[in-house]
């Protein structure tokens, strides 16, 4: 039995035993029998994932499985490292779990249906990457959506803002499935089989219509789940109103099968498309990139923050799948080999990070019942763990050193210079404005992630909810704890996946040598001048810390601190109402950012009864919806109810009109035969 | 490597280090002066920044009630990452044992690591200025890093790298690079994103304690004692590295390319001439500049991405074929 | 296998349903006499126990009386109230009418108690009688936060009904009960056992080519089979819930089993004309059935599912009637004209242009039948007054078995046209069918239409997967006729009983269903998960098996456009049906007792789904019969 | 019999029934109505015997003994008295008398209209059997429009009345047609879908016959507007 194999198997006895704990035993036993099920499920597919990056490849065929088709797996080092990160996700935001649906957790987390669909949902998250046919994939891929969805729903009796996002959810999906079931339906036509074997062999033989047609729809359906623009306004609903170990696992494991379908699908198995395409996933990635971090910087919602940061972070993987695409199809297999290895690495350093952010959002959310940063404060000191955490995964996700997703976003920008050397004027426009685009989200995520911890968890309590938060569980440390060591780790010592990125790349089609050079402590590029020691780096920003923390204990007269007041500009101790919000923090930005947010304000002046030129009170609201959502899908609403308001006259109850339907398709029928059709 | 060569390369590590540690607040009063004596004023002197980090850092350590970890320890990254930029970037040679790592990218993103400590320190106090100042400190570098990076991308275009010892031996051995359009335009746009980045005329006052106009200040109101002079040293040397980047790229004569001690010897001096005549003419120019509206700021910043941007496709153009 | 075990086998289907029935109708006969010992049973049951016994023992709840009487006896005034302000309790009725003509000025109050109201199926007493006022006699049940799902207050319109006792002949419980399932049973050990020989063995017939069975009809069968077993075990619940009098269920009980006799009548006919006959049979017994509640809306949609259908199939024997003519002309003897076998073996000497005609009356009339455009209207008013288990089993195989007679006419058309004409036609009246439905599930706000539309919906996807015409193409759509008649019965089982519940099945009234009763809740939700395509339910399977086979190899522009079709309908039916399900729960009070879904109620639902579920993950032993349907109707 | 006079009476027989399809649409009382639809039924057992006798077969003549019997005798009897069902005596029949209940006073389609309209439809039943006259030409066989033609007008009949009745009627035209064209096509349908047919037929038209009942007890008449209840 060979690892993947093994790994499989395991993980959907798991999944079956998991499904049997959340149906039948008392809460509870429920939970933690599901819990440890789950992360026994994301350990087998970790370790499966991993056997896979190592060379291990697998495949199998269950033909009475699945009617019609019959169900195809197979491994290689491109799903291992999906499978893998996936695993390792599940893995710790499984133990996170426990911790977050017992006790004072959210009722619905804990409830029969949201139980048994969390394992089915994590094996689905493992396997997708396995899947090996056209009908497997989607069958895979539809049940992850239906349970995610009931995932989604699980605190519905608490918010109806639940039922809201769980009808965007699952209509935005399947938008996304029937782009997807066109997409793979044409190309297993076209290429004369339903099998990933099959299309590899038969794209050759399609017409580059039908290529193009494929690519296009195929990219769009995997960039709705990606979360990309204008396909995105699920995420910034489903995410923030799922239980937040489901956001954390939507959010990383879930929005990656996006990244991944497009490299499966649009990269390896249609053997590289259209250049024009390539530059379509790459322009989505920065469209992306920018509005969604635009957008987070603008929320005050923390998991909604969260929810447009992923957006983001896809957002810059697909610049980095539509680049390698790019190279690929301009016959450049080394820069396309390191963008590709860029997406992957951040691919991976993303589901990390946002995963340990999510679950530290969901600690606070737990504890506080709050969503709204304007709201928290001063956790820091009620929770310091919990704060510790957000920190840690809020360093990496500002890729700024030493945290790990200054390592992808690193490789991503040196994959782009370096594929300056690829002839043709589109990538001499499009390579400088897809840096630039990389830079405006890194620096907007710096201030988006200074606002979310410095707001949300510095500062003092602004709110009742706030100040009398309690720190979590230890089981919800610990599976905070497992994802820090996960950022840890990948941030110090990244040059250990090198040789796994290169199989990966290799399994996705190209064959252009070893992108990472570098194995151990350092991280360098082959055949391309650059490199960087993390962990070297870090080391020395310690000695510098250390050194001048010496230096101030040398030369203070008094070793001891002393506290002080703030100063109040002598109007007496400020209140927590004084501190900067979320709101007020974003304000600049905002302001900077106008012609592209398009905020809308809303000025009430009430005057006072007697006189209309003094006023009682004034009322100033200012919204920053989501502008796309508003420009794009509230016209196509408004026009559906209003369609379906219409068509209620088609059936108004007078039998002589249903009659007369008939007669006149009748007549229709017969005066068509009669002239001869 | 052999042994003299490392000997040399962390003999010049280490004396780059200690010249902008040292040297950043004689910059800064060097700046002062100048800007003084052509305001007609008299000066308080050179070594006067050196006196008010004496005093400051005998005085008790102060913490104001309610603040974090955060608040204490963003000096410290302040210093800690400026130190650790003055040690890769190749001031005075080109030959280090670092020099491997001294990527133009990580340079920027430890200098983001600094700001990014103090506007969360800025946050820790909860006071309406610390919010106010890492605000607007936050919005201004989100809005430099695009400069900054398509800059770098302009300049590593010519060596196809973005090591900057390669850049800048680059440099040295083809001096026709740097004035190309390419290279101008692209040290242009650096120039700009330096004045942002650290917080000079016009994008900020480093000299007003106006409420309207603060940005790096307000960020720091709470600091005091050693915390505030860590705070003003890392300002300093922050300066003080980032000219003497932009003239490493500009004007990178001078600087040792072997491993020869007489070289550095002659890098270090040239360097800190070329740091004080730079810093001498900012501060010459910022008498003549007012500061400009925060909302402005965007505008200015604008401009400079247009020169960088210009500058990426000046290169592939001009140089590609 | 032995000719006398075929004969059996092919006659069973249709015999012990047809025998059922006429037990219950000799049951009547012999009512008085049964009576005494049904009046001890009753008084020996508690009313309420009832919902939770056994699905065997509980079938027909007796009269019980006394307590009837009591709400005889509540004062008319209340009743009385004028149609404005009452609220529409009634299942499925959406609105309150005006009062008709007929009111009589003195707006009088409906009879009292022990008035002789109209008895089954002669005329009614008196012209004079005021007019059953449907909504405005009924008041809407308080909401029980303990009891049971359907034990709900009796609602007082049924007491009129009830008003003779000495009527009430019953047929002894333990019979009814066993008797209910026997037919069901009956159907699905013949296509069981015929599932296991015909693959092998080929086709079997009987009486002299009069009834056949090949691996279409075996599939048809176990659908029918399966879906009547979930019907009859919702049945007794249902009737108890609805507290129908022992006449009334007696009735029922006969309707039901004769319609499962002509379904199977209409799946086993090797003879077109038989095939017709039995499906215009349906037609007929199912008329009553839909009207069984006698409200004003029944009636209305009863009349509406009579003329439509029996319209639109007559226009299916005048395309038989062609045929015939063809055939005859194309040299088959008189007796073998119409034998559907040996049509489609000479299919190809048919007269092309009266085929053609012939083929487009087909589709027109048996189209009607399945709920497809233009004549689909009746189906949304007949499923949405028809008592839940008869809407599941028309949604759920009606349709179907009508559409299995449209596929046998196909094969011959195809073979004698080409397959460009059906094509054509289906995929046309597929994308009509589709457009229509997805616009009129926008804006929907009765529950049970709702479902309704889904079922054209899907009723269109199978016509559209007959147009693709491949054997894959068709193997989907015998898998999802499969699929939606299981899925479709739970949801229409699990509405009936929301309607009970909520006393409505207007969307709008119903909020927090998951909430306030969460096993029938997840029922429904699951049903309404299974019929939006997800895995792992049997539609799922067989949609993208279509869509593939649609891409491969048929009209890729239909197929396209029913994509984005069923898009809108999806979103439709996910918004709406969501509306319904989630939030809090309705009462004032958030920390209310959920109600519980009896055992009986919840084992049909339950069964239901793990065979819907079953089928979307493997089809097991029936692989090989379902690639044989596919390529008898797709195989050329 | 001759061919000539064979062909003679058939076409005779054929354009009574066709006329008298025409007629229904023209008529307003509902007895009437029924009347003339007897009188289709006997137009139309008169086909199926002069097809019998033409071709001498017994059966056949049997069968159209049977269509007589259930088309021109039951069927309109049955109509008729769910006719006087739904208008009892009254003490003054004078006063308060609902002609609407007995008439067909204001069709869907007003009768100059339905009259054209049918002549179109007989047109588009000529256009429409053209290829099923040329299969096969016999005296017969060209008449086959007429029966298309009836059940054009029947169709027509029931889309367009609004009593209860006259659709019970149209729907019977539809069928009468349909019986038409099977004897004119192919001498009719093998016996047992004939007797199936006729027993659905009698059954639809009892079920039509009882939900009228129920009808005028729950909506105080047979208005078939009355039916609005369920809708969108």
């Amino acid at each position: 039995m060979s690892p993947a194999e093994s790994a499989t198997v395991v993980a959907t006895g798991l999944a079956g035993a998991g499904v049997l704990a959340g149906m039948l035993l008392p809460t509870r036993a429920r939970i933690v029998t599901v819990g440890l099920c789950t992360a026994g499920l994301g350990g087998a597919g970790m370790a499966g994932g991993v056997a896979a990056l190592g060379g291990a490849r697998w495949s199998a065929y269950l033909p009475g499985l699945l009617p019609l088709a019959g169900l195809h797996l197979a491994v290689d080092a491109l799903s291992g490292l999906f499978m893998a990160v996936a695993g390792a996700v599940v893995l710790a935001v499984a133990v996170y779990g426990i911790g977050y649906a017992c006790g004072r957790g959210p009722r619905g987390t804990a409830s029969r249906g949201v139980q048994s669909s969390l394992p089915v949902f994590a094996l689905t998250l493992v396997l997708v990457p396995a899947a090996a046919s056209v009908s497997s994939f989607l069958l895979l891929w539809e049940g992850m959506a239906v349970t995610s969805l009931v995932l989604v729903l699980a605190e519905q009796r608490e918010r109806s803002t639940v039922r809201e996002a769980g009808v965007w959810y699952a209509v935005m999906t399947h938008v996304g499935l029937v782009l997807l079931l066109a997409g793979l339906a044409l190309f297993a036509a076209g290429a004369g089989g339903e099998t990933f074997a099959q299309l590899r062999e038969g794209a050759a033989g399609m017409s580059p219509g039908a290529r193009g047609a494929v690519f296009v729809l195929v990219a769009a359906a995997f960039a709705s789940k990606a979360g990309m623009v204008p396909l995105h306004p699920w995420l910034p609903r489903a995410h923030p109103e799922a239980p937040s170990n489901v956001s954390a696992l939507m959010s990383t494991a879930m929005v990656n099968l996006g990244a991944y379908g497009i490299i499966r699908v649009d990269f390896e198995l249609l053997g590289g498309g259209p250049g024009w395409g390539w530059l379509l996933v790459l322009a989505t990635g920065a469209l992306s990139a920018v509005y969604g971090i635009l957008q987070a910087a603008m929320a005050s919602d923390l998991k909604r923050l969260l929810a447009y940061s992923t957006s983001e972070n896809l957002g810059l993987v697909l610049i980095g799948v539509g680049a390698a695409g790019l190279f690929a199809s301009s016959g450049y297999p080394v820069p396309a080999a390191l963008a590709l290895a860029a997406a992957l690495l951040h691919v991976t350093n993303h589901a990390v990070f946002k995963a340990l952010l999510f679950c530290a959002a969901g600690s606070v959310v737990r504890a506080t019942g709050l969503r709204d940063l304007d709201r928290m404060g001063g956790l820091r000191a009620r929770m310091p763990a919990t704060a510790g955490f957000f920190a840690v995964s809020s360093l990496s996700a500002v890729a700024l050193p030493p945290g790990n997703g200054f390592l992808s976003e690193w490789l991503l920008l040196q994959s782009l210079i370096h594929g300056m050397t690829v002839p043709g004027v589109s990538t001499a426009i499009v390579l400088p404005l897809a840096v630039a685009v990389i830079a405006l989200s890194a620096g907007l995520a710096a201030a988006v992630f200074v606002k979310a911890l410095g707001v949300g968890f510095f500062a003092r309590a602004r709110s009742a909810g706030a100040a009398s938060a309690e720190e979590s569980p230890p089981l919800m440390h610990l599976g905070m704890g497992l994802l820090a060591i996960g950022c840890t780790a990948l941030a110090l010592v990244p040059g250990t996946l090198g040789n796994s990125l290169s199989r990966a790349v290799a399994a996705a089609g190209l064959h252009g040598g070893r992108p990472l050079a570098g194995g151990g402590l350092e991280l360098r590029l082959d055949r391309v001048a650059a490199s960087l020691s993390p962990l070297w780096v870090t080391a020395a920003l310690l000695a510098g810390v250390v050194a001048a923390a010496a230096l101030i204990r040398l030369t203070t007269r008094r070793g001891r601190r002393t506290n002080a007041r703030l100063w109040d500009c002598g109007g007496g101790a400020p209140t927590p109402r004084m501190s900067y919000t979320a709101t007020s923090f974003a304000e600049p930005l905002q302001r900077v950012f106008d012609d592209v947010l398009d905020p809308e304000q809303d000025v009430n002046v009430t005057p006072v009864r007697e006189s209309a030129y003094l006023v009682e009170r004034v009322r100033f609201q200012r919204i920053v919806p989501d502008r796309i959502e508003h420009r794009l899908y509230r016209p196509v609403l408004a026009a559906a109810l209003a369609v379906g308001r219409a068509a209620r006259r088609l059936a108004p109850g007078s039998v002589h009109r249903y009659l007369g339907y008939g007669f006149f398709g009748l007549v229709a029928l017969l005066l068509a035969l009669a002239v001869g059709w | 490597m052999n042994g003299t060569m490392t000997a040399t390369g962390t003999a010049a590590v280490t004396a780059q280090v200690a010249l902008v540690v040292a040297g950043a607040p004689l910059l800064a009063g060097l700046m002062r002066q100048v800007r003084a004596l052509m305001e007609g004023r008299a000066g308080p002197g050179v070594i006067q920044p050196w006196r008010d980090l004496r005093k400051l850092l005998r005085k008790e350590a102060i913490t104001p009630v309610g603040t974090g970890p955060a608040f204490r320890t963003a000096p410290l990254l302040l210093v800690a990452t400026t130190a650790v930029v003055a040690a890769l970037v190749p001031l005075a040679s080109t030959v280090t044992p670092v020099s491997g790592s001294a990527d133009l990218i990580l340079v920027v993103a430890l200098l983001g690591l600094g700001t990014v400590a103090l506007a969360l320190a800025g946050l820790d106090t909860g006071t309406a200025f610390g919010g106010m100042g890492a605000s607007r400190e936050m919005t201004v570098a989100a809005l430099v890093e695009p400069t900054i990076l398509l800059a770098v991308f302009a300049l590593s275009i010519p060596t196809g790298s973005t090591n900057l010892s390669a850049i800048v031996s680059g440099g040295i051995h083809d001096p026709v690079r740097l004035a190309s359009p390419a290279g101008l335009l692209a040290t242009a746009a650096l120039a700009v994103a330096v004045l942002a980045e650290t917080g000079r005329l016009p994008v900020d006052n480093p000299a007003t304690h106006l409420e309207l106009t603060m940005v790096h200040e307000a960020m720091v109101l709470e600091y005091a004692g050693p915390d505030l002079a860590l705070v003003e040293l890392g300002s300093q040397m922050r300066l003080t590295v980032l000219l003497g980047l932009l003239a490493s790229l500009s004007a990178p004569w001078g600087i040792a390319t072997t491993a020869s001690p007489a070289a550095l010897a002659l890098a270090l001096v040239l360097l800190a001439l070329k740091v004080a005549l730079l810093g001498a003419a900012l501060a010459a120019a910022e008498v003549f500049w007012a500061k400009l509206r925060l909302f402005r700021v965007p505008e200015l910043l604008a401009g400079s991405f247009l020169l960088a941007l210009l500058a990426v496709t000046a290169s592939y153009f001009l140089t590609g074929e | 296998m032995t000719h006398a075990t075929t004969a059996l086998l092919l006659t069973a289907p249709i015999a012990v349903p047809l025998a059922t029935s006429a037990a219950y109708a000799a049951s009547g006969l012999r009512g008085a006499k049964a009576r005494a010992g049904v009046a001890a049973l009753a008084h020996r049951t508690p009313r309420r126990r009832g919902a939770a016994a056994p699905v065997a023992t509980l079938v027909l709840r007796p009269g019980g009386r006394t307590d009837e009487s009591v709400h005889h006896g509540s004062p008319t005034g209340t009743r009385g109230d004028g149609p404005g302000t009452a609220t529409p309790a009634g299942p499925g009725t959406g609105s309150v009418a005006p009062p008709g003509p007929g009111t009589g000025p003195d707006g009088s109050p409906r009879p009292g108690p022990g008035s002789v109201t109209s008895a089954w199926p002669g005329p009614g007493p008196d012209g004079s009688a005021a007019p059953e006022r449907r909504g405005a006699g009924s008041v809407v049940p308080p909401r029980s936060g303990t009891g049971r799902v359907g034990v709900v207050p009796p609602r007082p319109r049924d007491a009129p009904r009830v008003a003779r006792p000495e009527a009430a002949g019953a047929v002894p419980r333990p019979l009814t009960g066993r008797l209910g399932l026997v037919s069901p049973f009956a159907i699905l050990t013949c296509g069981a056992v015929l599932a296991c020989t015909v693959p092998d063995d080929g086709p079997v017939t009987a009486y002299g080519r009069l009834l056949r069975a090949d691996a279409l009809t075996v599939w048809m069968l176990l659908t029918v089979g399966a879906v009547a077993c979930l019907a009859c075990a919702a049945n007794p619940a249902h009737l108890a819930h609805e507290r129908t009098d022992l006449p009334a269920a007696r009735r029922y009980h006969l309707l039901i089993h004769a319609f499962l006799a002509a379904m199977s009548a209409a799946v086993l006919a090797a003879n077109l004309g038989v095939l017709w006959v039995a499906i215009e049979a349906t037609t007929i017994v199912t008329a009553f059935l839909v009207g069984h509640r006698r409200t004003r809306a029944s009636v209305e949609a009863a009349w509406k599912y009579v003329v439509i259908c029996s319209a639109g199939i007559a226009l299916a024997f005048l395309g038989t009637v062609l045929l015939y003519y063809a055939a005859r002309q194309a040299g088959i003897p008189e007796a073998y004209a119409l034998d559907w076998q040996i049509l489609a073996a000479r299919a190809d000497r048919l007269d092309p242009s009266v085929t053609r005609l012939a083929t487009g009356l087909v589709v027109l009339g048996f189209g009607a039948k399945a709920g497809l455009a233009p004549l689909h209207a009746w189906l949304p008013d007949a499923h949405s007054q028809a008592p839940a288990p008869v809407s599941a089993l028309m949604s759920g195989v009606l349709l179907s078995v009508a559409f299995a007679a449209l596929l046998r006419y196909k094969v011959i058309a195809d073979a004698a046209l080409g397959a460009g004409f059906t094509r054509t036609l289906l995929a046309g009246v597929a994308l009509a069918t589709l457009a229509l439905a997805a616009a009129l599930l926008l804006a929907q706000r009765d529950c049970k239409r709702m479902l309704a539309y889904s079922s054209m919906e899907h009723m269109s996807l199978i016509a559209l997967g007959a147009a693709v015409g491949s054997p894959l193409a068709l193997s989907a759509v015998l898998l999802h006729m499969a699929g939606h008649g299981l899925a479709k019965t739970v949801a229409f089982c699990a509405s009936g009983h929301i309607a009970r519940l909520c006393g409505t099945t207007r969307i709008g009234r119903i909020r927090g269903l998951l909430a306030h009763a969460p096993c029938l809740g997840t029922a429904f939700a699951a049903a309404v998960i299974a019929l939006l395509g997800f895995p792992p339910f049997g539609l799922f399977a067989s949609e993208l098996g279509l869509f593939r086979a649609g891409f491969l190899s048929g009209p890729r522009w239909a197929v396209a456009a029913a994509l984005v079709l069923m898009l809108i309908a999806f979103a439709a039916l996910a918004a709406r049906t969501s509306r319904m399900l989630l939030g809090p729960p309705p009462g004032e009070d958030d920390e209310e007792e959920p109600v519980p879904l009896g055992a009986d109620a919840a084992a049909p639902l339950v069964a239901g789904l793990a065979a819907c579920a079953a089928l979307g993950v493997t089809t097991g032993p029936l692989t090989a019969l379902l690639t044989e349907a596919g390529e008898i109707i797709g195989g050329h | 019999m001759t061919d000539s006079v064979y062909t003679q009476l058939l076409d005779l027989a054929c354009g009574a029934f066709l006329l008298a399809a025409v007629v229904v649409l023209w008529l307003r009382q509902l007895s009437s109505i029924v009347e003339v639809f007897a009188l289709q039924g006997v137009a139309l057992a008169a086909v199926a015997a002069l097809l019998g006798l033409h071709e001498g077969r017994p059966g056949l003549l049997a069968v159209a003994a049977g269509v007589g019997l259930l088309r021109a005798g039951v069927l309109p009897r049955l109509m008729l008295r769910a006719l006087t069902a739904g208008t009892p005596r009254r003490p003054y029949p004078h006063y308060q008398e609902d002609v609407s209940e007995t008439r067909e006073t204001r069709p869907l389609v007003n009768v100059a209209a339905s009259l054209l309209s049918a002549a179109l439809l007989t047109l588009l039943a000529y256009a429409v059997s053209r290829p099923l006259v040329e299969l096969h030409p016999t005296p017969a066989t060209r008449a086959l429009p007429v029966g298309l033609a009836v059940v054009l007008i029947g169709f027509f009949t029931l889309v367009t009345r609004r009593r209860a009745l006259a659709q019970v009627v149209g729907f019977l035209l539809l069928d009468n047609g349909i019986t038409a064209t099977a004897f004119l096509a192919a001498s009719g349908v093998p016996l047992i879908v004939e007797l199936g047919v006729s027993f659905d037929v009698l059954l639809a038209v009892l079920v039509l016959q009882i939900l009228t009942t129920r009808m005028r007890a729950a909506f105080g008449g047979t208005g078939i507007d009355d039916l609005r209840e369920l809708r969108d």
